[in-house]
């Protein structure tokens, strides 16, 4: 543990990944303190003060209709770590018993797995999801449901690459040899040496969750109004460049600060997990 | 490796002198750049929305145009017309020919007529009253109803005429004599007398038009020599664009913040008067929108002025004015400009408890139109004005092709729809029967599906009373009728703001005494001037 | 049978049978969500008999796998149904689209690679210093950021504030099209010898491709570096520092190219993935490609449309991994010359 | 000029890390006569290796990475030398076979295009004709059948042996005065490393090169050293000309090393204690006890 | 040393043992009918070197794959293809590579606890009182259970391994290679435990080795495999005095050595080669 830490606050970069995601996660929990007006995340109007660039107290200035730019944007980080949450806790297990499967026992089963996983490898991850997404109706669900689609093959050839090189290892063929069963050696021999690949990659993958949850809200089927989405935000405010600015280019950065923190701290794990062998 | 890296290197530099690189035109002609949100529909007997009616009136002829100006028809195709009872007569010219060369007879508006009902799309229902048409020689040709039908010379504006040999040399595969009635042909391709005709059409991207140089009423030179009408241009792109001097025109489907901006930039604005509104639609038929009392009480929920707030353009300029009642002003039975709708919450309440519905089970769906994003501000407008009566919604994006299907049942169809309905002849008729006679319900402009006797009646009266008077006073009842069972919201009275650059003037849409009363006919390119810069 | 003759044959197979789940998997996705696609086809205004017609013309009525079985039928004889959002036939669109969003990744394609990779050597060669970090703080923030923001970004800053290149389109509209020859711009306009042309096109492709390409920059940047720093780790670089040959050509040529092996797998994934992506960009810059075509049709339930465009997206994808398997065995030699086969 | 090609005084080692500083050496010193052969032998982790690394200066680019004490090759320091210079000398004067000769053959190269690369490092200006006519040579002098054969293939192409032959030509194909083997041939079967083994002494008596030989096995190390350093956790315990060494072990650690050695001759599995402070003990050098 | 031949009874037989793999492009004969006998009690080198065909024997042993043709034989009854519990029990392995054996992410105690569990061998309270008893036996203190692999030196984790092997009480133990990843300190003391084991334990070896050093030293009786065949096949001393086998010969010729005594047994040896 004491080596963990010390690789990970050694690197400024973790450091900085470290800080970005806690940010991001404190807003999104806190938000109802944080936010200066929590009611703007619903269906708020005010004609007074609308289309306003920052000013106090609308630091991130105000939307079409009169909405503070800045405590939507908390509330979409909620939406965003929710979805990305969730889309990871249905398609992790899906991809991971899938890639053990095929990577310990192969034959058949590997073939027709790995197959089906290609098969959805093959759709480019946007427009699998874009295509799901877009044939049923457009709602928070049905956006982890898309998401989750596209998501699991990549757990499933990333723990099918694990496993086949795991496989190798003399201690899969000791548990073997004493006669363990197939589920054994494959949810417990193998599957925790396959936990920091997964680990790292589940915490990258947060990121680009959010970052592809973004760009189907871009394209018109991410979540719905009232409901703060980033990639909607930065869709709808596209309409109104470059005069009002300020409501495509914070929640852009927003999406970047969120991804960019997890990005960071994945490649954190990456080397202090990876360097744990 | 450093073949790559030469590869990158080139491409970056070559990138970086072109940059330098003057790109001005080609050749000394005057291009008019517009563009609309949709793909225009090429095929005439299609046609329905804005883009396709711009690349009909252009492409195409009708026999009769709207006055500039003033309210009523003058001839075109037609040198003259008469009624006897229910059959229509129209004199042709004998100066028109097509843009393949062919003359236009009489036969080819009979064409037109059995196209139109036989495709049975885009504005065809215009046309379910009529029986059959009838060459009775070269030039004359006569339109039989089934019943009397008041607005008939007006939907004239809607029947373009097409050149029947070029379309029957070029069907396409499909069951019986007329195959497909050339729609392959006709959805790439013009077939009309008009002043321009198509040269390219890419759905994706643009349809370029080129002058016609033997149209038959001859086009100015100072008219544009090319037209492209580009498709699906974000508003934003739109704006730069035309800041740059690298768009003429854009279309009345950006923002007002949009328009602001440019206008403020030194762009004019072009403004084409309605014969439309802004109606937020109620479905009559689900709880709790079937009982009156509820639907008025949304009626009086909705905040009208802000609602004139959001299309405000400049101070002079609005994308609306307030609405009076079902009709907007201007039109045969609307009220005058002075009985503007308004907000009044106490009264919403009374009719909300008048209402035989708990407000608080209900939950309503508030759809918008993915392709208008103006329509979401209304839904959350209406979204926090049907709160304060305790009325729960939650907001549904509907693109367009998904919002006409699911209208067609009444159970699918959301309690609350948004539309931009206008008159498609400037009549009336063409506004109210479609929307909100018991027989048209099921369809894009009819999402209440309002089923009324005495609607239906008045719809009735207006349409086959041939006399300007009684028109007038059945309109003006339906239109109280209307107000009285609510089955809409009346937001506003609609009127189309464009951007234009300074290159393009458009009499039509800038000289209130050259306007037509009718939605796209000011997008006639020939009557527009370019100027040299 | 060479091996590499071995590995086309068997890629290919294996890529007809991915297409065939590809095509059941979206064929099934379009026929059961709910919504009449005859009433969608004929529009608000059709009467119930026309939506009836259409829905038998088009076999609605069948059980889904007789659908299929007519769909493949009709693929066969090179019909994939007409567009509603154009009212043409599918094939007849995705031949006019495709080149256009092709031409943009491969351009954004010769950006991944020509600068991505270089940014990757560098990092990797000088790993743990000054130079980096900042290289992988660059290609992280690249990939940190999903494409419609640096395509909005691009533009606002070099389109609008610093007019260097154009907002819209494929290519200046005072200039005439050149004859479509290929359907590439950049290549017809060459084989036309218009050079106005290509310079024009060449001017309008560079934002949308660099927009479109960051995030694979950042992708190749980190891929390549991480691979070849797990390169320096084995004997041969030790043995060529142990021969003393600078460190530029060690990782020029001794770390860089048996690290590229395993990188191409994933920037060949990349490259195919910016097909998903440049329908982000597309719909930024007005770029008439299919991408754009594919958000058009998916936003309008036009079925035939979308399975038609997602098949072909696919398949163009598969095509890609075929052709990085070939570039892999040609730089493997191990693969190149297998004669071990299975061992 | 030294009497030594290679002097080595007083070098030491750690690493920082979280934990510290971990010092791998503690102050070694050891020299290379010209022409002679001399074995740095001792377990795993005893730090012979990195002493070979800090020779070829591979260590110092380590950032992490703390060295003292002095390097001196043909009589200059090598740590007040500009890194060029040090570098001018890598796989000229001084060069470097490793354990696995398989894996340190680049995969993706042939054979003739890596020896082309090391030829280029003796003379810049050679062509690719001269450097695949020396190449041929010098692969014969290792006793290479088809050495054209060999040029054209991969290293994955060829056996264990084979390469180990390759990599020996090519680290004496600049004639350097210095060649350090590291563990060569471990990851090879006995009788192929007793072939290259016996191929690589005839060639570096042959040509005069001094050798730095690392290993941990002792058999290999009395059949090709002159002299023998012994090292214990980065400490070197024992010195000595090999016969002397092998026949007299006098420091503890020596003595257990050399007793846990199965003897083909039988005797049963020797009784070796667990490891004892006296391991610890100073060096004994008994080179220095002859001449003093 | 020859003590244990007392036992006459083979308790493992090979008949003509081939094995046959197919790659891609041709066949490999991996093992050329092979037989031989193992009596209980006994330890048996196989030597030679890589390709001779003695880790696909040993694996075949073990069950891991079945021969192409031939028979072996547990205590007289046919070996199936598929190994019920019972049989896997019976023969145990011990790995080259004590880093890769173990699993990097369960405890010692875990890694040892699987054999109990998998042949329910003793109730749970008693497996803990085992797995301690199981360490000390190997000379490890019994706490080392809760330690991870990564905590424990090469020697440490090869005697945890051979603990693990011993937990499911088989009568053979595979050795592959058991000490050639060891310095040779440690490896002198890990031998020293092996031959203890067996004899406490009355267990039967099969001994995989190329280092002839060893084999000396620990085995009873010694196979040469070379490329598939097995060449010679005899008793230790037999086969270090007498080698009948020129390839026999040419390996204990390369064996560095470090005495004088080894040198002249060697000169003794490749002098026979020379004239036979």
């Amino acid at each position: 543990m004491r080596r963990i830490f010390y690789i990970l606050l050694s690197n400024p970069l973790s450091v900085i990944g470290l800080v970005l995601v806690g940010t991001v996660v404190f807003s999104a929990v806190f938000a109802d303190f944080i936010a200066p007006f929590p009611s703007h995340r619903g269906a708020v109007v005010d004609f007074s003060n609308f289309n306003q660039p920052p000013h106090w107290p609308n630091i991130f200035g105000t939307d079409l209709v009169g909405r503070d730019v800045f405590s939507r944007i908390l509330y979409a980080y909620r939406i965003s770590l929710i979805l990305g949450v969730v889309v990871l806790a249905i398609a992790v297990p899906i991809g991971v018993t899938v890639g053990l499967a095929a990577g310990y026992l192969g034959g058949w089963t590997e073939f027709c797995l790995m197959r089906l996983t290609d098969v959805f490898l093959s759709i480019p991850p946007l427009v699998l999801a874009m295509s799901v997404m877009g044939l049923l109706e457009p709602t928070l669900t049905n956006g982890m449901l898309a998401v989750t689609t596209m998501w699991w093959p990549w757990y499933a050839r990333l723990v099918y690459n694990v496993t086949r090189s795991e496989a190798q290892e003399g201690y899969v063929l000791a548990a073997e040899i004493i006669g363990a069963s197939r589920l054994h050696v494959m949810f417990r021999e193998i599957l925790p040496n396959c936990v920091p690949s997964i680990v790292t990659k589940m915490t990258l993958d947060l990121g680009f969750v959010i970052l592809i949850a973004s760009s189907l809200s871009f394209l018109g089927l991410g979540v719905q109004a009232p409901t703060p989405d980033l990639g909607s935000m930065v869709a709808e405010g596209g309409n109104y460049l470059p005069d009002s600015w300020w409501l495509t280019v914070f929640p852009s950065l927003a999406i970047l600060i969120a991804v960019f923190g997890f990005n960071l701290l994945g490649d954190a794990f990456r080397q202090v997990l990876g360097s744990d062998q | 490796m450093n073949v790559l890296a030469k590869t990158a290197a080139a491409a970056l530099l070559s990138a970086s002198t072109l940059a330098l690189m003057p790109t001005g035109p080609a050749f000394a002609e005057t291009v008019l750049r517009l563009d609309e949100v949709a793909v225009g529909e090429l095929d005439p007997a299609k046609a329905s929305d804005y883009a396709d009616s711009i690349l009909m009136f252009n492409v195409y002829d009708t026999l009769v145009v709207p006055a500039q100006g003033a309210p009523g028809l003058v001839p075109h195709l037609a040198e003259s017309w008469s009624a006897d009872g229910n059959s229509h007569t129209f004199k042709l010219r004998k100066d028109v020919k097509f843009q393949s060369g062919n003359p236009l007879t009489a036969e080819d508006v009979v064409f037109s007529l059995d196209r139109m009902k036989a495709l049975g799309a885009g504005l065809s229902y215009l046309f379910a009253n009529v029986d059959r048409a009838e060459a009775a020689d070269e030039n004359t040709v006569t339109f039989v109803l089934k019943e009397p039908y008041a607005p008939f010379v007006a939907s004239m504006l809607r029947l373009p005429i097409v050149d029947k040999k070029l379309v029957m040399e070029n069907l396409g595969d499909g069951d019986g004599d007329m195959k497909d009635w050339g729609q392959a042909f006709l959805s790439a391709n013009g077939a009309g007398s008009g002043a321009y005709k198509v040269t390219a059409h890419n759905p994706q991207q643009e349809t370029v038009m080129a002058k016609s140089a033997d149209y038959f009423l001859g086009v100015p030179d100072a008219a544009p020599d090319t037209v492209r009408l580009r498709y699906g241009l974000e508003p934003a792109t739109v704006r730069t664009l035309i800041a740059q001097g690298e768009h003429d025109i854009s279309s009345q489907w950006l923002p007002p913040e949009v328009l602001k901006a440019l206008s403020q930039d030194g762009a004019q604005l072009l403004t084409e008067s309605g014969t439309g509104g802004f109606y937020v639609k109620m479905n009559t038929t689900k709880a709790p929108l079937d009982d009156p009392e509820c639907r008025l009480a949304l009626a009086k929920a909705f905040d009208y002025s802000a609602a004139i707030k959001m299309i405000a353009v400049t101070d002079e300029i609005s994308q609306g004015s307030p609405a009076t009642g079902a009709i907007p002003v201007g039109m045969l039975g609307a009220n005058p400009p002075s009985n503007e709708l308004s907000r009044n919450l106490d009264e919403a309440k009374k009719h909300m408890d008048a209402c035989r519905y708990n407000v608080g089970d209900q939950n309503i769906e508030i759809s918008w139109i993915a392709e208008v994003p103006l329509e979401e501000r209304f839904a959350l407008l209406m979204q926090a004005n049907f709160a304060e009566l305790g009325i729960q919604s939650e907001i549904k994006k509907m693109p367009w092709a998904l919002f006409a299907e699911q209208v067609s049942k009444a159970e699918n169809t959301p309690h609350i729809s948004q539309l931009f309905v206008n008159a498609v002849t400037g009549d009336p008729d063409t506004l109210l029967y479609g929307m909100y006679d018991s027989k048209a319900a099921g369809t894009w402009q009819s999402p209440e599906h309002l089923n009324d006797a005495d609607v239906d009646k008045l719809l009735e009266e207006g349409r086959v009373n041939s006399d300007e008077a009684a028109r007038s006073k059945a309109y003006h009842e339906l239109n109280n009728r209307l107000m009285a069972i609510a089955p809409s919201i009346y937001g506003y009275d609609r009127q189309s703001v464009f951007a234009a650059s300074n290159r393009v003037k458009v009499p039509a849409l800038s000289d209130p005494s050259k306007a037509f009363g009718l939605d796209g006919m000011g997008f006639t390119f020939r009557l527009m001037e370019m100027q040299d810069n | 049978m060479s091996p590499v003759v071995r590995l086309l044959v068997k890629r290919l197979s294996i890529s007809v049978i991915v297409l065939i789940g590809v095509s059941m998997l979206i064929f099934t996705i379009a026929r059961v969500i709910p919504g009449d696609p005859a009433r969608i086809a004929l529009g608000p205004n059709a009467t119930t008999e026309q939506v009836e017609k259409l829905r038998d013309k088009l076999h609605l009525d069948e059980p889904i796998y007789i659908q299929y079985g007519y769909f493949v039928r009709d693929f066969a004889k090179g019909d994939l149904g007409v567009s509603l959002y154009t009212n043409r036939p599918v094939t007849t669109d995705i031949a006019q689209f495709l080149p256009a969003t092709l031409e943009l990744v491969i351009v954004a394609g010769m950006f991944m690679i020509g600068l991505g990779i270089p940014l990757g050597i560098m990092s990797a060669r000088f790993r743990g210093k000054a130079a980096d970090n900042i290289i992988r703080v660059i290609s992280l923030l690249g990939v940190s950021a999903p494409s419609f923001v640096w395509a909005v970004i691009l533009m606002l800053l070099f389109a609008f504030f610093l007019p260097l290149f154009p907002i819209a389109g494929q290519i200046s509209d005072t200039l005439p099209v050149p004859q479509r020859i290929t359907g590439f711009l950049l290549v017809d306009s060459l084989l036309d010898g218009n050079f106005r042309a290509f310079f024009s096109a060449l001017h309008h492709i560079i934002l949308p491709a660099f927009a479109l390409a960051l995030s694979g920059i950042g992708q190749a940047a980190r891929l390549t570096r991480s691979n070849m720093v797990e390169t320096y780790d084995k004997p041969y670089i030790e043995m060529a520092q142990s021969f003393g040959f600078p460190a530029r050509r060690i990782a020029n040529r001794y770390a860089f190219r048996p690290s590229l092996i395993p990188s191409l797998t994933i920037i060949g994934l990349d490259f195919a993935a910016m097909l998903g992506n440049a329908f982000l960009v597309e719909a930024v810059y007005a770029w008439p490609g299919l991408s754009r075509y594919g958000v058009q049709v998916i936003l309008r339930k036009d079925l035939n449309a979308i399975v038609g465009t997602v098949l072909v997206i696919s398949a163009t994808f598969l095509i890609v991994n075929i052709i990085v398997d070939l570039l892999i065995a040609y730089i493997n030699p191990r693969i190149r010359l297998a004669e071990r086969g299975g061992s | 000029m030294s009497e030594f090609l290679l002097d080595i005084r007083d070098l030491k080692l750690g690493f920082k890390s979280y934990a510290g500083l971990i010092e791998v050496l503690h102050g070694i010193s050891l020299n290379i006569r010209r022409g002679e052969k001399v074995a740095l032998v001792g377990e795993s982790g005893s730090g012979k290796s990195v002493t070979a690394r800090i020779i070829l200066g591979l260590l110092q680019e380590f950032s992490t990475a703390r060295i003292s004490g002095s390097v001196s090759f043909e009589g200059d320091d090598l740590e007040t030398q500009p890194l060029s210079v040090r570098q001018g000398l890598r796989g000229t004067k001084i060069s470097m076979i490793f354990q696995d000769p398989t894996s340190s053959l680049n995969p993706v190269y042939t054979i003739g295009v890596q020896f082309q690369e090391v030829l280029r490092r003796g003379d810049v200006q050679i062509s690719a004709k001269q450097a695949e006519a020396r190449a041929i040579a010098l692969l014969e002098d290792v006793s290479i059948p088809e050495p054209e054969r060999v040029l054209a293939s991969y290293p994955f192409q060829l056996s264990g042996g084979m390469n180990q032959r390759v990599m020996i030509a090519m680290a004496l194909a600049n004639e350097p005065s210095l060649l350090i083997a590291d563990e060569p041939g471990t990851a090879l079967d006995v009788t192929v490393q007793a072939q290259t083994l016996h191929l690589m002494r005839d060639l570096v008596e042959r040509k005069g090169t001094s050798v730095l030989f690392i290993s941990h096995n002792l058999g290999v190390v009395r059949e090709f050293a002159d002299r023998v350093y012994v090292i214990y956790k980065g400490r070197l315990v024992e010195h000595g000309r090999t016969s002397e060494l092998f026949h007299s072990p006098r420091h503890p650690y020596t003595k257990a090393l050399m007793a846990a050695v199965p003897r083909i001759t039988g005797g049963g599995i020797p009784d070796i204690a667990e490891a004892t402070d006296a391991y610890l003990d100073p060096m004994i050098d008994h080179e220095a006890e002859a001449t003093s | 040393m020859n003590d244990a031949a007392a036992d006459i009874r083979p308790v493992l037989e090979a008949r003509n043992v081939s094995k046959v793999f197919m790659t891609a492009t041709h066949e490999v004969k991996a093992l050329n009918a092979v037989s031989l006998t193992v009596s209980r009690g006994e330890c048996l080198a196989i030597v030679g070197e890589s390709g001779s065909g003695k880790t696909t024997f040993a694996n075949m042993l073990l069950g891991i794959y079945p021969p192409s043709t031939g028979e072996l034989f547990l205590d007289g009854d046919l070996l199936p293809a598929r190994r019920t519990l019972p049989l896997r029990r019976a023969i145990q392995l011990v790995q080259q590579n004590p880093l890769s054996s173990l699993n990097p992410r369960r405890t010692v105690g875990a890694s040892l606890r699987l054999a109990l569990d998998v042949h329910d061998i003793g109730d749970r309270e008693g497996r803990k009182t085992r797995i301690g008893g199981l360490l000390e036996e190997v000379g490890l203190p019994a706490d080392f259970a809760d330690r991870y692999p990564s905590a424990l030196s090469g020697g440490q984790r090869q005697r945890v391994a051979i603990a693990r092997a011993l937990a499911c009480e088989p009568e053979i133990l595979v050795l592959d290679e058991p000490t050639s990843a060891l310095d040779v300190l440690v490896q002198a003391r890990v031998l020293q435990l092996l031959d203890e084991l067996r004899h406490r334990r009355n267990l039967t070896y099969v001994f995989i080795t190329h280092d002839l050093g060893v084999v000396r030293n620990i085995a009873d009786r010694v196979s040469v495999f070379e490329r598939g065949n097995l060449v010679e096949q005899a008793g230790t001393e037999e086969i270090f005095e007498r080698p009948a086998n020129a390839y026999t010969r040419s390996l204990i010729g390369a064996i560095p050595i470090i005495t004088d005594d080894e040198e002249a047994l060697r000169k003794k040896v490749m002098e026979k080669n020379s004239a036979g």
